[in-house]
């Protein structure tokens, strides 16, 4: 490892109202080196690098790059200087088409005009690198988010930079994906480009990176190379406090009690919409919790927006406590006693200038009320204590919701639905981009609704979740149901294969 | 000189309104249309929609479609020439309506036939002579102006305040445009009758303005007529009525009923009859003394 | 603090006038101003909920003139006679203002079930609508003198001119709407992320068709208002321009054009800001060429002063 | 996805399609409709729309709107034509002047002082209209017809009025900055996500700054034709002139939200806007039904509505037409 310094930060304040999200952090990273940065929602990971990037200007502190003293007003003077960011949530530009998105700020000239002949060479080129095929000329919305995060970071890689940044680039990544990232960043390293890469997985962390820098509550608490410290070590770092974890476990999913499992409340029987969603068959009980696991792309999210009424299937029945079930608007699901936490919830989830408190009583307002005049105070004490069991970091029930780190959105999400008390929760991607203690937090949270017999429809990229949480798991490849796994049987090596192949025991055994 | 008009039994002419936002043009256009009907001539109508450019597109459409003869109500005096001299290159005569154009620009008898209308400076000159004559001390005035930068508001100001500049009794303390619109005008005397509690005399540039300061008098608790005069242009019907009620003092009639008049000239031009530069239409004058006979020859 | 910029607008307005306005500190100038201003609140409350959608309304002026040009045809008894005065003007004003509701209900339509844009929806009706009410009335006047029906614009209630009664009514259940309902809360929902708000169960299109039904409601009021002070009735001018006096109100009054967000006071007070502005240049004699700069001068510091505090 | 492609490329093209359509129909119709007088005279007349249009393509592609440029459009004449004794390109670069100090004042407050652009153009649509009044003294300004300045909008180059000469320059010009050019692109980006745009390191403000100048600067341009066409500055002039471009735009499918957007549908859309005036003209000269002033807005409303509804309906089946280079 090269100890020659490339960045360093000391000393950053940054103030959001007065209320610091960063107090005197410093972060230093050397050339060609991959430096982990990590810590809780809301830590300032994502606040430290706007900093970095010029796009939040700093209240105090020193920042050095390259020797010299760094002074940048905004992310294009950075990226001038050689320092190319991905960003947390993508940010891309979805009516444009890959090739704009990647080429934008650097394009390709001849006689002073676009030369766009070769700007999709470049942009084919550049997607090659992570194996990923699509016809760079069509808008980048026409493609699903794993596709985007490659773009983002293929359009970071395009800019010859001395430091790339990756704002958690892997969560909507699948481990294929992450595999041909983890490549790429290992060819920058050789090429001696330095690289700061924030995750909350952190096994990922040990795979590619030299170094890793611990923050807690906008405060750097510990730099360490990544192979003297072990996950513990990082655990009790993040949390500031000592952790025992039962062993052999990576998630919170310990010791379900089996017993609690009754009636099948939601069966859904080969629907089908698109080519997304070919034949989908599962079904979930009262007080279990059904996984849905698949690669990105294989249709899971499609086939919750149709049980929740936002799309309608083209083909294919549901019943739902007995009944048909046939939603037309997600209020009809919303009635019939579900909800549906989404896997975008910057889009889909929060309205960002609401307060947490209206967020969380958005879905149950209207049965709240009396003849449609707001019950006040029964909404502050529902707030009050779901912002107490969810560990909601917030300065109050008034914050503003897109103040908030995403973690912390995220659980003020799922208390929208709990607040409901639901007989079904879709979860998709519950814990995508959430911090180790939350996520456990969140995951013992989940499966306590299921003990006391709620039905959990689980959607996870994250094989440990599902395999260790479900009580069974859906597997879906390509828009079809390809096999079903009771608890006892769903171990990692069958659910992968079914995942990639689509040749589970039970359905090759079927087969002739 | 001016193209030429051939004889004929009947003759498909065109009329290019400016606005059909008023109740002065509404009079114009349907005095216009009925007498095409009489005289069993085809109209071709056209609404600029307070647009002098749209105007001269609207001239210029209809010489494409070959119209004998165009009647236009210019909207404004310099903007309308380039339709004047399309026309007359395309060989189609101009008879002017209500408002004349530059006439440094276009000389009648030679780019166009003939103007036929009222002289705007005149009427607010009458007006002026009037209060002048008739003040019995009310001498401190409010006008309403019309439409900010219209022709019809321009001269109507330029012929009162002329005359008044003349009469140093005589004092205009407030001036600003009521659109030509009734509630704006209300609005306005409104607020400039509690700003300058002292005026007892209300110019405006027309009926509609005239009739919402009788509002706006009324709302202020004063008698219109007897603390306040009000003067008017335009002489339509209700306005009449409201001089025979002692509501306004005076007004100028600026008669819209052009039809006749206009249908006339053209005949007589195309009998190759000689024709003056200049046809002004005469124009009632209504106060107290008279309103009550003329009333129900009030358009 | 937001809402205090327009307040300190205002104070310092009202400061000036104190200082350099004749007359200026007598009840009949807060009478003149309080009805002046009623009509472009009325419209600019209803314009305060679309806009808290993320939407825009331009048809207020066209409907202001349908239901204008409407209710006079009907007391007046040109499509049906009626007999009882009474019964004659409650008639025209509920099927005036309920026309009005429902060329609303048509934007809200447009804009739910096509997802048109909101300029473009009303924009149709901004250019037919008072061509309807043009072709209603053929353009014509109509003057009448029904004390019942006037009595909207030049009556009073315990000393209070009617109209004015009715601004403060519709603002104080706009405003309470707003904060203390189901509805209103929906209405913000919508306009800070419409998808999310449909993904927790908010019937997006219903909320959106009664907002603008709302809007058109509220432009018919105000219609009635303008003719029943004028005693007469000319489509071809009833709320002309109405459209951009109410939109400034909205903004001068610290509500978010992009949505999400919305104060009715703000409105209120932004709609008293604009109106003291005209009030005061029509009073000092400042030309209305000049007029217009000054104007566009104050909603730009209102507005710049609303966005500095907010984000201070 | 070929069947997809279809509907969307119909989306684009409608708008042509609509256009071919109702000439078509006015040649079949009327006769003269097509003659060289009225084509002549329809493209002068509404060249200074094309180039008010075109403007406001750009300034809606940011996702903004320039409610100002009638008033504008209006300043620019007057001050063209006061400056016109001096000499046509004096008048000319005058009356282009006025429209960029209103289009630089309008980028100020809008990219500087963070002024929602309807409130920041509207105002300025009130202080430019109020400009050009006080400098003209309420009355339209005579052009001086010794310098030549007339020739700008009334003569003929090789045959063609040099009005429309002059926009389908700026539509060249436009078409060329739009798709490549890296601002143009940019114009865009901002419009589809200006958060991300700013974050992938473009100059946001500055490509903003510049669309709004632009839009000043060809209504300027769009005034200095209305002066020299009509022989004078006209204070009151420009009416509505927002409108009918915002209308225009959008018929030619760009979204008013930003992001997506063609500069030749944009002109596809004036002369639909435009020709659909003149039809009502001939319509009128037919004898058949006098059409009112009240039934033409009603039927131009109507007719909006039909243009907006079908085009709802084509792009909420196709995706949203993305021009492929
Ligand atoms: N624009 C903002 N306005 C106010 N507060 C903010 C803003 N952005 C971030 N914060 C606050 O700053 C703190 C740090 O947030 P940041 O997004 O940097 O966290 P993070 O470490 O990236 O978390 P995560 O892992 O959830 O992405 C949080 O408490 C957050 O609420
Ligand atoms: N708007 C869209 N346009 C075109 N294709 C889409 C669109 N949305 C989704 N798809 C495609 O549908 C497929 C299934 O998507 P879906 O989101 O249901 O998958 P998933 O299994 O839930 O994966 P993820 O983990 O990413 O949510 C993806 O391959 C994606 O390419
Ligand atoms: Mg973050
Ligand atoms: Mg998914």
């Amino acid at each position: 490892m090269n100890t020659d310094s490339l960045l360093s930060m000391t000393g950053i304040d940054k103030r959001f109202a007065g209320i610091p999200a960063l107090s005197g952090a410093s972060f230093a990273v050397g050339r060609g080196e991959v430096h982990a940065l990590i810590g809780q929602n809301g830590a300032g990971k994502s606040t430290l690098i706007k900093v970095l990037t010029g796009y939040y200007k700093r209240d105090a502190g020193e920042v050095v790059f390259d020797g010299k003293p760094f002074e940048v007003s905004s992310p294009q003077q950075a990226q001038a200087s050689g320092i190319s960011t991905i960003y947390q949530e993508i940010n891309l530009v979805p009516y444009r088409s890959i090739t704009e998105n990647i080429c934008l700020g650097r394009e390709a000239r001849r006689y002073g005009l676009l030369d766009w002949k070769r700007m999709h060479q470049e942009a084919e080129a550049l997607l090659r690198r992570f194996k990923v095929r699509a016809d760079v000329r069509r808008p980048l919305m026409e493609f699903n988010t794993a596709t985007q995060q490659m773009v983002a970071i293929a359009r970071a890689i395009g800019f010859s930079a001395k430091l790339v940044i990756m704002d958690e680039p892997t969560s909507s990544l699948d481990e294929r994906e992450v595999a041909v990232l983890f490549n790429v960043i290992r060819q920058l390293k050789q090429e001696g480009v330095s690289v700061v890469f924030v995750s909350h997985k952190l096994d990922e962390l040990y795979e590619v990176c030299d170094r890793v820098t611990i923050m807690r509550d906008g405060r750097t608490v510990k730099t360490a190379a990544m192979n003297e410290i072990d996950k513990i070590g990082l655990v009790s770092s993040m949390l500031g406090r000592a952790i025992d974890r039962a062993e052999g476990h990576a998630t919170a999913f310990s010791d379900r009690d089996e017993k609690k499992i009754g009636e099948v409340l939601l069966s859904a029987e080969s629907l089908a919409i698109g080519q997304i969603v070919q034949d989908v068959s599962f079904d979930v009980r009262s007080g279990e919790i059904a996984g849905f696991a698949g690669l990105l792309g294989a249709g899971r999210t499609e086939t919750a927006r149709l049980v929740f009424g936002i799309d309608r299937p083209r083909a294919g029945t549901m019943t739902f406590n007995g009944h048909n079930f046939d939603p037309h608007k997600p209020s009809d699901a919303i009635a019939a006693g579900m909800g549906f936490c989404t896997e975008d919830r910057k889009s889909e989830g929060i309205v960002p200038d609401m307060s947490v408190a209206e967020n969380m009583m958005l879905a149950l307002m209207p049965k709240l009320s009396k003849s449609g005049v707001i019950d006040e105070k029964a909404q502050r004490d529902i707030v009050e204590r779901f912002v107490r069991q969810l560990g909601i970091k917030c300065s109050g029930p008034d914050q503003k919701v897109r103040e908030l780190s995403g973690g912390n959105q995220q659980k003020v999400l799922l208390g929208r639905w709990l607040a409901m008390n639901p007989r079904l929760l879709i979860l998709d991607e519950p814990t995508r981009g959430i911090d180790i203690g939350a996520k456990g937090e969140i995951q013992a949270l989940i499966k306590s609704l299921a003990d006391q017999g709620l039905a959990v429809l689980m959607i996870s990229s994250e094989l440990e979740e599902v395999i260790e949480g479900a009580d069974r798991v859906f597997v879906l490849r390509e828009g079809i149901s390809v096999a079903e796994f009771d608890r006892d049987d769903a171990t990692e090596d069958a659910v992968m294969s079914a995942m990639a192949h689509g040749s589970a025991p039970t359905i090759a055994e079927a087969a002739p | 000189d001016a193209p030429p008009l051939k004889k004929k039994d009947t003759y498909k002419v065109g009329f290019a309104q400016t606005e059909s936002n008023n109740p002065w043009r509404l009079a114009q256009t349907a005095s216009m249309q009925e007498e095409a009907k009489k005289r069993g001539w085809q109209l071709v109508y056209t609404d600029a929609a307070s647009s002098a450019a749209k105007q001269v597109a609207d001239v210029n459409s209809m010489i494409a479609q070959g119209v004998d003869l165009i009647f236009l109500a210019p909207r404004e005096e310099k903007p309308l020439i380039p339709a004047i001299k399309a026309a007359k290159n395309a060989g189609i005569p101009v008879i002017l309506l209500d408002r004349n154009v530059d006439a440094s620009l276009a000389k009648p008898g030679e780019d166009y036939v003939t103007f036929i209308g009222s002289n705007f400076i005149e009427e607010g000159q009458r007006v002026a002579d009037w209060l002048v004559k008739n003040a019995n001390g009310k001498t401190t005035i409010i006008e309403l102006e019309g439409t900010t930068g219209s022709s019809p508001a321009n001269d109507r100001k330029k012929g009162f305040d002329e005359v008044i500049a003349k009469n140093p009794d005589f004092k205009i303390v407030a001036s600003q445009t009521g659109d030509f619109a009734r509630d704006k005008g209300r609005q306005v005397a409104e607020t400039l009758l509690q700003a300058h509690p002292d005026a007892n005399v209300v110019y405006a540039h027309n009926d509609e303005m005239a009739m919402g300061a009788i509002s706006a008098i009324e709302a202020a608790g004063k008698v219109p007529g007897k603390d306040i005069l009000v003067l008017s242009i335009d002489g339509g019907k209700e306005a009449v009525q409201a001089v025979v009620d002692g509501k306004i003092a005076a007004v100028v009639e600026c008669n819209p009923r052009f039809g006749p008049k206009a249908f006339d000239t053209a005949v007589a031009y195309a009998a190759g009859e000689k024709i003056p530069d200049k046809i002004i239409n005469p124009d009632q004058f209504y106060d107290a003394s008279n309103a009550k006979d003329l009333l129900s020859t009030a358009y | 603090m937001a809402r205090y910029g327009t307040l300190i607008a205002l104070a310092l307005l009202i400061l000036f006038n104190f200082a350099f306005t004749r007359n200026f500190a007598t009840m009949q100038t807060l009478n003149v101003n309080l009805t002046q201003v009623c009509t472009i609140v009325i419209v600019a409350v209803g314009m305060t909920l679309v806009i808290a959608t993320g939407g825009i309304d331009l048809s207020v002026g066209s409907l202001m003139a349908i239901s204008g040009a409407l209710a006079p045809m009907i007391f007046l008894g040109k499509i049906v006679p009626i007999d009882n005065v009474a019964l004659a003007v409650a008639a025209a004003m509920i099927i005036a203002v309920g026309v009005a509701g429902l060329f609303g209900l048509f934007n809200g339509w447009l804009i739910a079930r096509f997802r048109i844009q909101p300029i473009v929806a009303t924009l149709v009706l901004f250019i037919a609508g008072r061509g309807i009410a043009q072709v209603l009335t053929n353009g014509n006047l109509q003057t009448f003198r029904i004390p019942q029906f006037q009595w909207i614009g030049l009556g009073r209630l315990f000393g209070i001119p009617v109209q004015v009664v009715l601004m403060v009514l519709l603002v104080i259940a706009a405003a309470w709407m707003l904060k203390r309902t189901v509805f209103g809360r929906q209405i913000i929902a919508i306009g800070g992320n419409e998808r999310a708000a449909e993904l927790s169960g908010i019937a997006v299109a219903k909320v959106k068709l009664i907002v603008y039904a709302i809007s058109g409601f509220c432009a018919g009021i105000a219609g009635l208002v303008v003719i029943a002070i004028n005693s007469s009735s000319d489509a071809n001018l009833v709320g002309m321009g109405m459209e951009l006096d109410a939109i400034a109100a909205v903004a001068v009054g610290g509500t978010l054009l992009s949505g999400g967000k919305a104060t009715i006071i703000g409105t209120l007070l932004g709609a008293m800001t604009i109106q003291l502005v005209r009030y005061t240049l029509l009073a000092n004699g400042v030309p209305d060429a000049a007029a217009l700069v000054v104007k566009a001068g104050i909603i730009v510091l209102a507005v710049w002063i609303q966005q500095h505090g907010r984000r201070a | 996805m070929t069947r997809q492609r279809l509907i969307s490329m119909l989306g684009s093209y409608g708008v042509v399609l609509a256009l071919l359509l109702l000439v078509l129909f006015g040649w079949a119709r009327y006769d003269y409709f097509l003659g060289f007088f009225n084509i002549t005279s329809v493209l002068r007349y509404n060249s200074m729309f094309a180039l008010v249009a075109l403007g406001m393509c750009f300034v809606i592609m940011t996702g903004g709107i320039d409610l100002s440029v009638g008033s504008t459009a209006a300043l620019g004449s007057v001050v063209a034509a006061l400056a016109s004794p001096q000499g046509a390109l004096t008048g000319l670069g005058a009356g282009v002047g006025a429209g960029l100090c209103v289009g630089l004042i309008n980028a100020i407050l809008v990219t500087r002082l963070k002024i929602m652009p309807f409130v920041a153009t509207l105002a300025m649509m009130l202080a430019a209209s109020g400009t050009a009044l006080l400098l003209a003294d309420n009355q339209s300004v005579s052009v001086s017809y010794e310098s030549g300045f007339t020739s700008i909008g009334q003569d003929n180059f090789l045959g063609f009025p040099i009005p429309a000469w002059i926009a389908i320059v700026a539509y060249v010009v436009g078409w060329i900055v739009l798709n490549f050019t890296s601002t143009g692109r940019g114009v865009l980006a901002v419009g589809g996500n200006e958060d991300a745009t700013r974050l992938m390191g473009l100059p946001a403000d500055r490509i903003k700054f510049l669309v709004y100048l632009a839009s000043g600067g060809l209504a300027g341009l769009a005034g200095v034709i209305l002066a020299s066409q009509f022989g004078a500055g006209q204070p009151i002039e420009g009416v509505g002139w927002e409108l009918f471009a915002i209308a225009a735009v959008v018929v030619g499918g760009t979204l008013l939200t930003g992001g997506v957007g063609s500069v030749g549908a944009t002109l596809a859309g004036v002369l639909l806007l435009g020709i659909l005036f003149n039809v009502l003209n001939f319509e009128n000269g037919k004898g058949w039904i006098s059409l009112s002033a009240y039934w033409q807005s009603v039927i131009r409303g109507l007719f909006l509505l039909v243009v907006v509804i079908l085009q709802a309906k084509l792009s909420s089946r196709g995706s949203v037409a993305v021009r492929e280079y």
